[in-house]
């Protein structure tokens, strides 16, 4: 085993009286991959901002080949050889592609101006490695989620960094695109580096990690060789208790079809979409990133308008004119980026809980406190929600429990039709469960289920039918008996 | 079929508490304000000894009244990331719309009517352009100021417009019982309501949820572009209405008329503690900070300080108000890292 | 008199040199009566809002009297009321007021004077014939008006017949605006050969736009101004001449007057002819107007004299 | 997809270039050489002031006090040359960029360190420096009389068929250009305010940027004081009132977004030449004065609102403060 590159000891760190981090502490090594896991909340994109220079630590000391080292900002990370990528997008949307990627040290001319050929020619390089034909003078702006993301990883590759971060890269890639990721990340090992790893998906994990760090509650609570432990036994750590299945999967009553879709229709981004989804059913939708679903959500739920074809709701022809109509209708949808589309970061929980259905709680306009945090309690404790006060704000949640209380706001409009997009992305085992647990809940209680997935898996373990997308059509519809991953992904790329 | 809540909680089987104490948010902000105004009541009083005085202090209503009841919808427009630049054009637009309206004729009823008419129109243009068109607020309303009051004087050129009925004068200068001015009591009734909007209703947590995070908000179901347009309408329709007030307490209309009153009205909402970044405010604050205007201009009016001297004092109070507790906590804040 | 009289002077607006120097005169006034304490005050721009806040101040300090200077005649008015209704003496001197708010005005000149001055001045300096502009302040400024009006009609006859007004301007008062306006006046009528500005930053900045037009000596400008201000464009041979009453005696005679009306008040009043110190007297006629000397003319022989006084 | 933003500032050219033909056609001296060089002259002011607020915006803030401080700056050294007519006009080009950096760079802390919306603080400063102009002059303006040959002579020396004041302009704007695009720092401004958050991840310190452009924003209102009070002769407490909203519209007609981080130095003096020409033009084609306002303003807000469609980016607020 070679010499830890990177160490950090007790390292602490805490906001405003919520306690982020109280004993960080890790070791990485040259050419390994280490894993980093934990639930939501557990400080891993603390730690990583701290050994960015983004986050200053309270306490605890970082070493550097075994010299101690305080890191000042992210100028300085990048000299000391540390660069990451962020768990949050940090593109520039109205730069070039080439300038993004050089964003912290763009080439010069001798003369000190910036050297636009020199910097356009080495990202064309780069790229290339990565096995990307991007212009390199595109504006970020045109770029996908995906390709916004190569470019991240470019950046990070872009300095001669012996220590590169990783926070949850692949949560918002599709399956493909973490095959290449994962690849990428294995050339970077060949070459001697030291990889830090953040991930939510154990399958990938076992894929690439040789060893493994688990935090729970701001603390380092183990860390050894992954090959000598299992998934089990990683879970426990994890959650401190152990976890039942993930994708409790549990039969309900199918009934009679409650939303129908006939040739839903908005060019350019879908077209001709087909599906009937029935009470007590979950209609898994699985594509690739980019592949249109997220727009057909949007479209049916009045966010934008459908360009034609028709929505039947209990029989009945509708067309929302905005999301206040699909919500009466009975309609739900909780969107995939929480932190923009989901949660008012400064509301309280309890109001957050209750805003797309505000009328509910007020008497001649005038609104009940009381009867809010009844609600928001209630189902606070259903969704096992990690907070302090129900008067706290959303932004000081972790990532994970933000997300369950956006998916509480929308179980609070008492819906019929409950449309989940990307609803576990970033999300620790042990909410992930919760969350599937309440799924499960829902769908016996009567509801239908329309549920955006480009985890497989989860697709596979929770949908009763599979609505595939490629290119904003339907490519097929597989019943959950006779479907396979392998057919499953086959009509998502067309391999 | 209903989702019951409560049985969902049963099915999933709770393991963890999730209290729900009321955490009553300290209202800091304006208790700093009440504190200032109430320093500066004592240093008027402590300076001129003309200031303790019933005439007096009904006299000093008027240096904020005006502009106080732009600074209520004001306040719910920059609440809910808004901002509107163009309020004293309107009030010149609803100036010369009440004049001419009283020119023709026309008895007291239609006159304010016309007022507020005017008012309402400039702002639902200008909620159109900010919804329909997409033009940023402030961009928008940078440019409708100078066209609203361009049209002022395109209309009214040299002339000046006074035909106003007697009646009239009661607005801006009639008073609702003994000293107190009708102006005062519109302004405290209409900041009662405000206040109630805001913090205790629908609309209100609506209007906070839309500065807060308007996709979020968009996505839950609020028609976020629809409260903007009223939001606009609803300033312009309060700028009308302190028209019909300054041009009564003026009795004369020309084109001129509250030149400049835009950034008043707009650093009396923010003094009053609103968030020029939205979602955050109150209306107490603003009445606070409208009340804390009165009393510096007038006590210093009072003590014959320049009005640009005092123009000193304004801008530095608005900042130093917002700085000074940032500066202690920061100060508090080291002492404690090192 | 035991208690000393407070009189409130009320300028357009503070900055401003010409009433800085009525103040001044104001002030010998005061001194020469003992007893007078003058509060010289106004607002920050020129607008009848910030008048009337200045005016409700000196309401509340319980002056004797006020004198002011209006900048829209009838929108302080309601406030000069409600003064006169808790017992203080009203008057205005330089631009006036509503009538029934004031017990008497006193107009610097009288507006006739005025208009012909200016029409004498221009003529003089034109050599009595060729194209002229008149550069204003607002279109809105009430004491302009009616001296373009003036100016107007003293044009149809015999003697200006040479002067043809082509066109009226208006800077706004603002030194920018005005000097774009000279410039486009200067454009549009290349064979213009003077410019009347009868109001002291549009001649100022007239004047400097001739001279960086290069026609200095070609164009002429002229009006009512201040000479500390106009100094460097007398001698520059941008303006020939040019007229204003002395503000130090206007502002001399209205504390006299105001003064007066304190503590004689049946001494003023409509129809009554006033004894004001060193100015001599001041007669008002039924409607209270009173008007002060005809302007006075300044050219290279005393505008330096001048200039070091206001 | 929205615009290219070249496209925008070529589009912007072509209405720049059809609105003066228009004015050509009613009085076609308009665009004559030396009817252009007066435009160049007049417009020079707004066009650095412009630049300056450009800076200000591409990092997600908004400087309401150039205004302000161009009068504050420009009586101080119109004092300072009467007080001193034989120190010639040296000690004012040098002092009076210095003296705006000053006043620019206490709006710039402010923001910086206490994190205090710029709006807000600029807001402020607006009251306080056009204060304290009438505090130093005492209310008594500077005459032309009083200000010395050179004072009043420098920005008006013809080189090469333009004033010295034109040619500061051209020489900001080419300076503007070569920085924006060449150095870090430039680019810099586009990073900060396009996406504060992921700029402190790139190391970029988002607060320094902002300080950064108040300062280059308050010198360049410094030095424009100099150039405003020698240009029409005269200092006082009132000049160049409300002049902030000009040179923010001059910015936002150029296509600068009011959301940070985008903005070209082309679309800036396209944007200031095409209100320069409005307000030169408006006189001459014989509007009644009366309308003038009410047309400049209606141009504005169609301007703005054809501007503003390629500006969907980003949720549209009052103004996104740079928050990491
Ligand atoms: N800026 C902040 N202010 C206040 N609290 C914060 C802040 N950043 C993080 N926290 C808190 O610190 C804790 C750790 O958060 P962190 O983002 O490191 O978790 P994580 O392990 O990355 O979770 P996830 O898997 O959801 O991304 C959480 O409780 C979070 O609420
Ligand atoms: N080629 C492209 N050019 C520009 N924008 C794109 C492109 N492809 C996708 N996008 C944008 O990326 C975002 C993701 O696309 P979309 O929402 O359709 O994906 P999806 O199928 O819902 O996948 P997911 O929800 O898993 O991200 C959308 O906002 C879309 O506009
Ligand atoms: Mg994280
Ligand atoms: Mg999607």
């Amino acid at each position: 085993m070679t010499e830890a590159i990177l160490t950090l000891e007790s390292v602490t760190k805490s906001f405003a009286g919520v306690h982020a981090l109280t004993h960080g502490a890790l070791e990485l090594r040259a050419g390994e991959v280490t894993a980093l896991i934990g639930e939501n909340g557990a400080g891993k994109s603390t730690l990583v901002k701290i050994l960015t220079g983004v986050y200053r630590p309270d306490g605890g000391t970082i070493r550097l080949r075994g010299q101690p080292v305080a890191v000042t900002s992210a100028a300085h990370a990048r000299s000391l050889g540390i660069t990451a990528i962020h768990q949050e997008a940090v593109v520039f949307d109205d730069l070039t592609v080439a300038e993004n990627i050089f964003i912290e040290d763009r080439p010069r001319t001798r003369l000190g101006a910036v050297d636009w050929a020199l910097m356009a020619t080495r990202s064309r390089a780069i790229l290339k490695e990565l096995e990307s034909d991007l212009d390199p003078t595109t504006p970020m702006r045109q770029l996908s989620v995906a390709q916004k993301h190569l470019v991240q990883i470019a950046r990070a590759l872009s300095v001669d960094a012996r220590v590169v971060i990783m926070d949850e890269p692949t949560a918002a890639l599709s399956h493909r695109e973490i095959e290449d990721l994962l690849a990428i990340v294995r050339r970077l090992r060949a070459e001697g580096r030291a990889i830090l790893f953040i991930s939510h998906k154990f399958d990938e994990i076992e894929a690439i990690a040789d060893s493994y760090a688990v935090f729970r509650d701001g603390a380092a609570v183990g860390a050894g060789r992954l090959a000598q432990t299992s998934r089990d036994e990683l879970v426990a750590l994890m959650v401190g208790r152990p976890v039942g299945q993930v994708f409790p999967k549990t039969e309900a009553k199918i009934g009679p079809p409650v939303l129908e879709a006939q040739g839903l229709t908005r060019l350019p981004e879908f077209e001709g979409i087909d599906f009937t989804l029935r009470r007590g059913e979950i209609l898994g939708i699985y594509g690739l990133v980019g592949s249109g679903r997220s727009e057909m959500a949007r479209a049916i739920f009045g966010v934008s308008q459908l360009g034609a074809g028709h929505l039947l709701l209990d029989g009945q022809a509708v067309r929302f004119a905005h999301p206040g109509q699909a919500i009466k209708a009975g309609i739900a949808y909780v969107p995939e980026d929480r932190q923009s589309q989901g949660a008012v970061l400064t509301l309280p929980i309890f109001q957050n809980v209750t805003l797309a259905r505000l009328g509910h709680y007020a008497k001649a306009g005038f609104l009940s406190g009381r009867k809010e945090r009844k609600t928001a309690s209630i189902l606070a404790q259903a969704m096992q929600l990690k907070a302090a006060s129900l008067d706290q704000n959303v932004e000081e949640l972790s990532g994970g429990n933000q997300q369950k209380v956006v998916i509480a706001k929308w179980l609070a409009t008492d819906p019929k039709v409950l449309i989940l997009d990307e609803p576990t992305k970033g999300i620790d085992v042990g909410s992930k469960a919760a969350v599937h647990r309440f799924m499960g809940a829902l769908v016996r209680q009567g509801l239908a289920i329309l549920m955006i997935s480009s985890e497989l898996p989860e697709v596979m373990g929770m949908a009763d039918r599979i609505l595939v997308m490629r290119r904003g059509r339907s490519v097929g519809l597989f019943e959950r008996a006779t479907a396979t991953p392998e057919t499953i992904i086959r009509a998502a790329t067309d391999a | 079929m209903s989702l019951s809540i409560e049985q969902l909680a049963a099915d999933v089987r709770a393991d963890r508490e999730v209290h729900s104490a009321r955490k009553r948010p300290f209202m800091r902000w304006e208790w700093l304000l009440l504190l200032v105004v109430l320093a500066t009541f004592g240093l008027n009083s402590w300076a001129s000894p003309y200031f303790l005085d019933p005439y007096t202090l009904s006299d000093l209503t008027y240096n904020f009244t005006e502009k106080a009841i732009v600074a209520l919808p004001m306040a719910l427009l920059i609440i809910a990331r808004e901002i509107d630049i163009s309020v004293a054009g309107i009030m010149a637009l609803a100036s010369v719309a009440m004049g001419m309206t009283a020119a023709a004729g026309y008895g007291l009823p239609a006159i304010v009517a016309m007022g507020v008419l005017a008012g309402l129109l400039c702002g639902a243009l200008n909620g159109a352009l900010v919804t329909l068109f997409k033009v940023p607020a402030i961009v928008a309303t940078i440019g409708t100021m100078s066209l609203y009051r361009g049209i002022a004087y395109a209309v009214l050129g040299d002339k000046v417009l006074k035909a106003y009925p007697p009646d009239f004068a009661y607005f801006g200068q009639g008073y609702a019982f003994s000293l107190v001015s009708f102006e005062l009591v519109l302004f405290l009734a209409l900041a009662l309501v405000s206040g109630i909007v805001l913090h205790f209703t629908v609309v209100g947590r609506r209007i906070v949820a839309i500065g807060s995070n308007p996709t979020a908000a968009l996505f839950s179901g609020i028609r976020v572009e629809r409260y903007r347009f009223w939001l606009f309408t609803l300033t312009g329709g309060a700028a009308g209405l302190a028209s019909v007030l300054l041009t009564s307490r003026l009795g004369s209309t020309r084109p001129s008329i509250a030149v400049g009153w835009e950034l008043d009205i707009i650093t009396i909402t923010i003094l009053g503690g609103v968030s020029i970044l939205g979602g955050k405010g109150s209306i107490v604050g603003v009445v606070l900070a409208a009340l804390l205007m009165g009393l510096v201009t007038f006590g210093l009016g009072l003590l014959n300080v320049p009005g640009i001297v005092m123009s000193i004092v304004v801008g530095g109070l608005l900042i130093g108000v917002i700085a000074l507790p940032i500066l202690f906590r920061q100060m508090r804040a080291a002492r404690r890292g090192t | 008199a035991d208690k000393p009289v407070k009189l409130g002077l009320v300028a357009k607006s503070l900055g401003n040199g010409f009433f800085d120097a009525a103040n001044k005169g104001a002030n010998e006034a005061a001194k020469e009566l003992g007893g007078v304490e003058i509060i010289y005050t106004g607002p920050t721009t020129t607008t009848a809002e910030g008048q009337i806040e200045v005016l409700n101040a000196l309401i509340a300090q319980r002056v004797d009297a006020i004198a002011i200077s209006a900048n829209d005649p009838d929108a302080v008015a309601p406030t000069l009321k409600k003064a006169q209704a808790r017992g203080i003496k009203v008057m205005s001197f330089d631009s006036g007021v509503a009538e029934d708010a004031r017990t008497v005005h006193l107009a610097p000149s009288s507006d006739a004077l005025i208009g012909e001055a200016c029409l004498n001045l221009i003529s003089d300096a034109i050599g009595g014939s060729g194209k002229i502009a008149i550069l204003s302040a607002t279109p809105t400024s009430t004491n302009q008006n009616v001296w373009i009006g003036v100016m107007k009609k003293d044009l149809a006859e015999d003697r200006f017949k040479g002067l043809d007004l082509v066109t009226i301007a208006y800077g706004d008062d603002l030194a920018d605006k005005s000097y774009r306006e000279t410039q486009a006046l200067l454009k549009q009528h290349p064979d213009i050969q003077g410019i009347i500005s009868p109001t002291t930053i549009g001649i100022v900045a007239g004047a400097k736009a001739i001279e960086d037009q290069g026609l200095s000596g070609k164009v002429w400008i002229t009006g009512l101004g201040l000479p500390s201000e106009l100094e460097g464009h007398v001698k520059s041979g941008t303006v020939k001449s040019f007229a204003i009453w002395n503000p130090i005696d206007l502002g001399y005679s209205t504390a006299q007057i105001a003064v007066q009306m304190v503590r004689t008040p049946d001494a003023v009043g409509p129809g009554k002819t006033v004894k004001v110190g060193r100015v001599g007297e001041i007669a008002f006629d039924d409607k209270g107007l009173g008007a002060m000397a005809k302007p006075f003319t300044y050219d290279k022989s005393n505008v330096e004299e001048f200039a070091k006084i206001f | 997809m929205r615009l290219h933003k070249i496209d925008r500032d070529v589009g912007l050219f072509v209405i720049t270039l059809l609105l003066l033909g228009g004015v050509a056609l009613k009085f076609p001296d308009f665009i004559t050489p030396r009817s252009l060089a007066d435009l160049l002259d007049d417009t020079a002011i707004l066009v650095l002031l412009a630049l300056g607020q450009m800076l200000v915006l591409l990092t997600r803030a908004v400087d309401l006090s150039v205004a302000a401080n161009l009068a504050l700056t420009g009586m101080l050294v119109a004092l300072l040359n009467q007080a001193h007519p034989g120190w010639g006009v040296l000690p004012v080009v040098i002092l009076s960029p210095l003296i705006g950096a000053l006043l620019g760079a206490f709006n710039g802390v402010l923001v910086w360190k206490l994190k205090i919306p710029s709006i807000v603080v600029t807001l402020g400063t607006l009251s306080v420096y056009r204060g304290a102009v009438y505090v130093a002059s005492g209310g008594a303006w500077v005459n032309s009389n009083q200000m010395s040959e050179s004072f009043l002579g420098f920005i008006r020396t013809q080189m090469l068929g333009l004033t010295v004041l034109s040619w500061l302009a051209v020489v900001g704007v080419i300076l503007f250009a070569l920085a924006l695009r060449l150095s870090v720092t430039g680019r810099n401004f586009y990073a900060a305010g396009g996406n504060p958050g992921a700029a402190t991840y790139a190391g970029i310190d988002v607060g320094w940027m902002q300080f950064l452009a108040f300062t280059a924003s308050g010198a360049i209102a410094g030095l424009a004081g100099y150039l405003w009070v020698s240009r029409f002769a005269v200092a006082y407490t009132d000049v160049a009132q409300g002049f902030e909203l000009q040179v923010i519209a001059a910015c936002v007609i150029g296509g600068v977004s009011i959301s940070g981080g985008v903005g070209t130095v082309a679309g800036v003096v396209l944007g200031a030449l095409f209100l320069g020409i409005i307000k030169n033009a408006l006189p001459l084609v014989g509007v009644s004065p009366f309308w003038q306002m009410a047309i400049s303003g209606l141009v504005i807000t169609i301007a703005v609102i054809l501007n503003a469609r390629g500006d969907h980016s980003s949720p549209r607020r009052i103004l996104e403060e740079a928050r990491p």
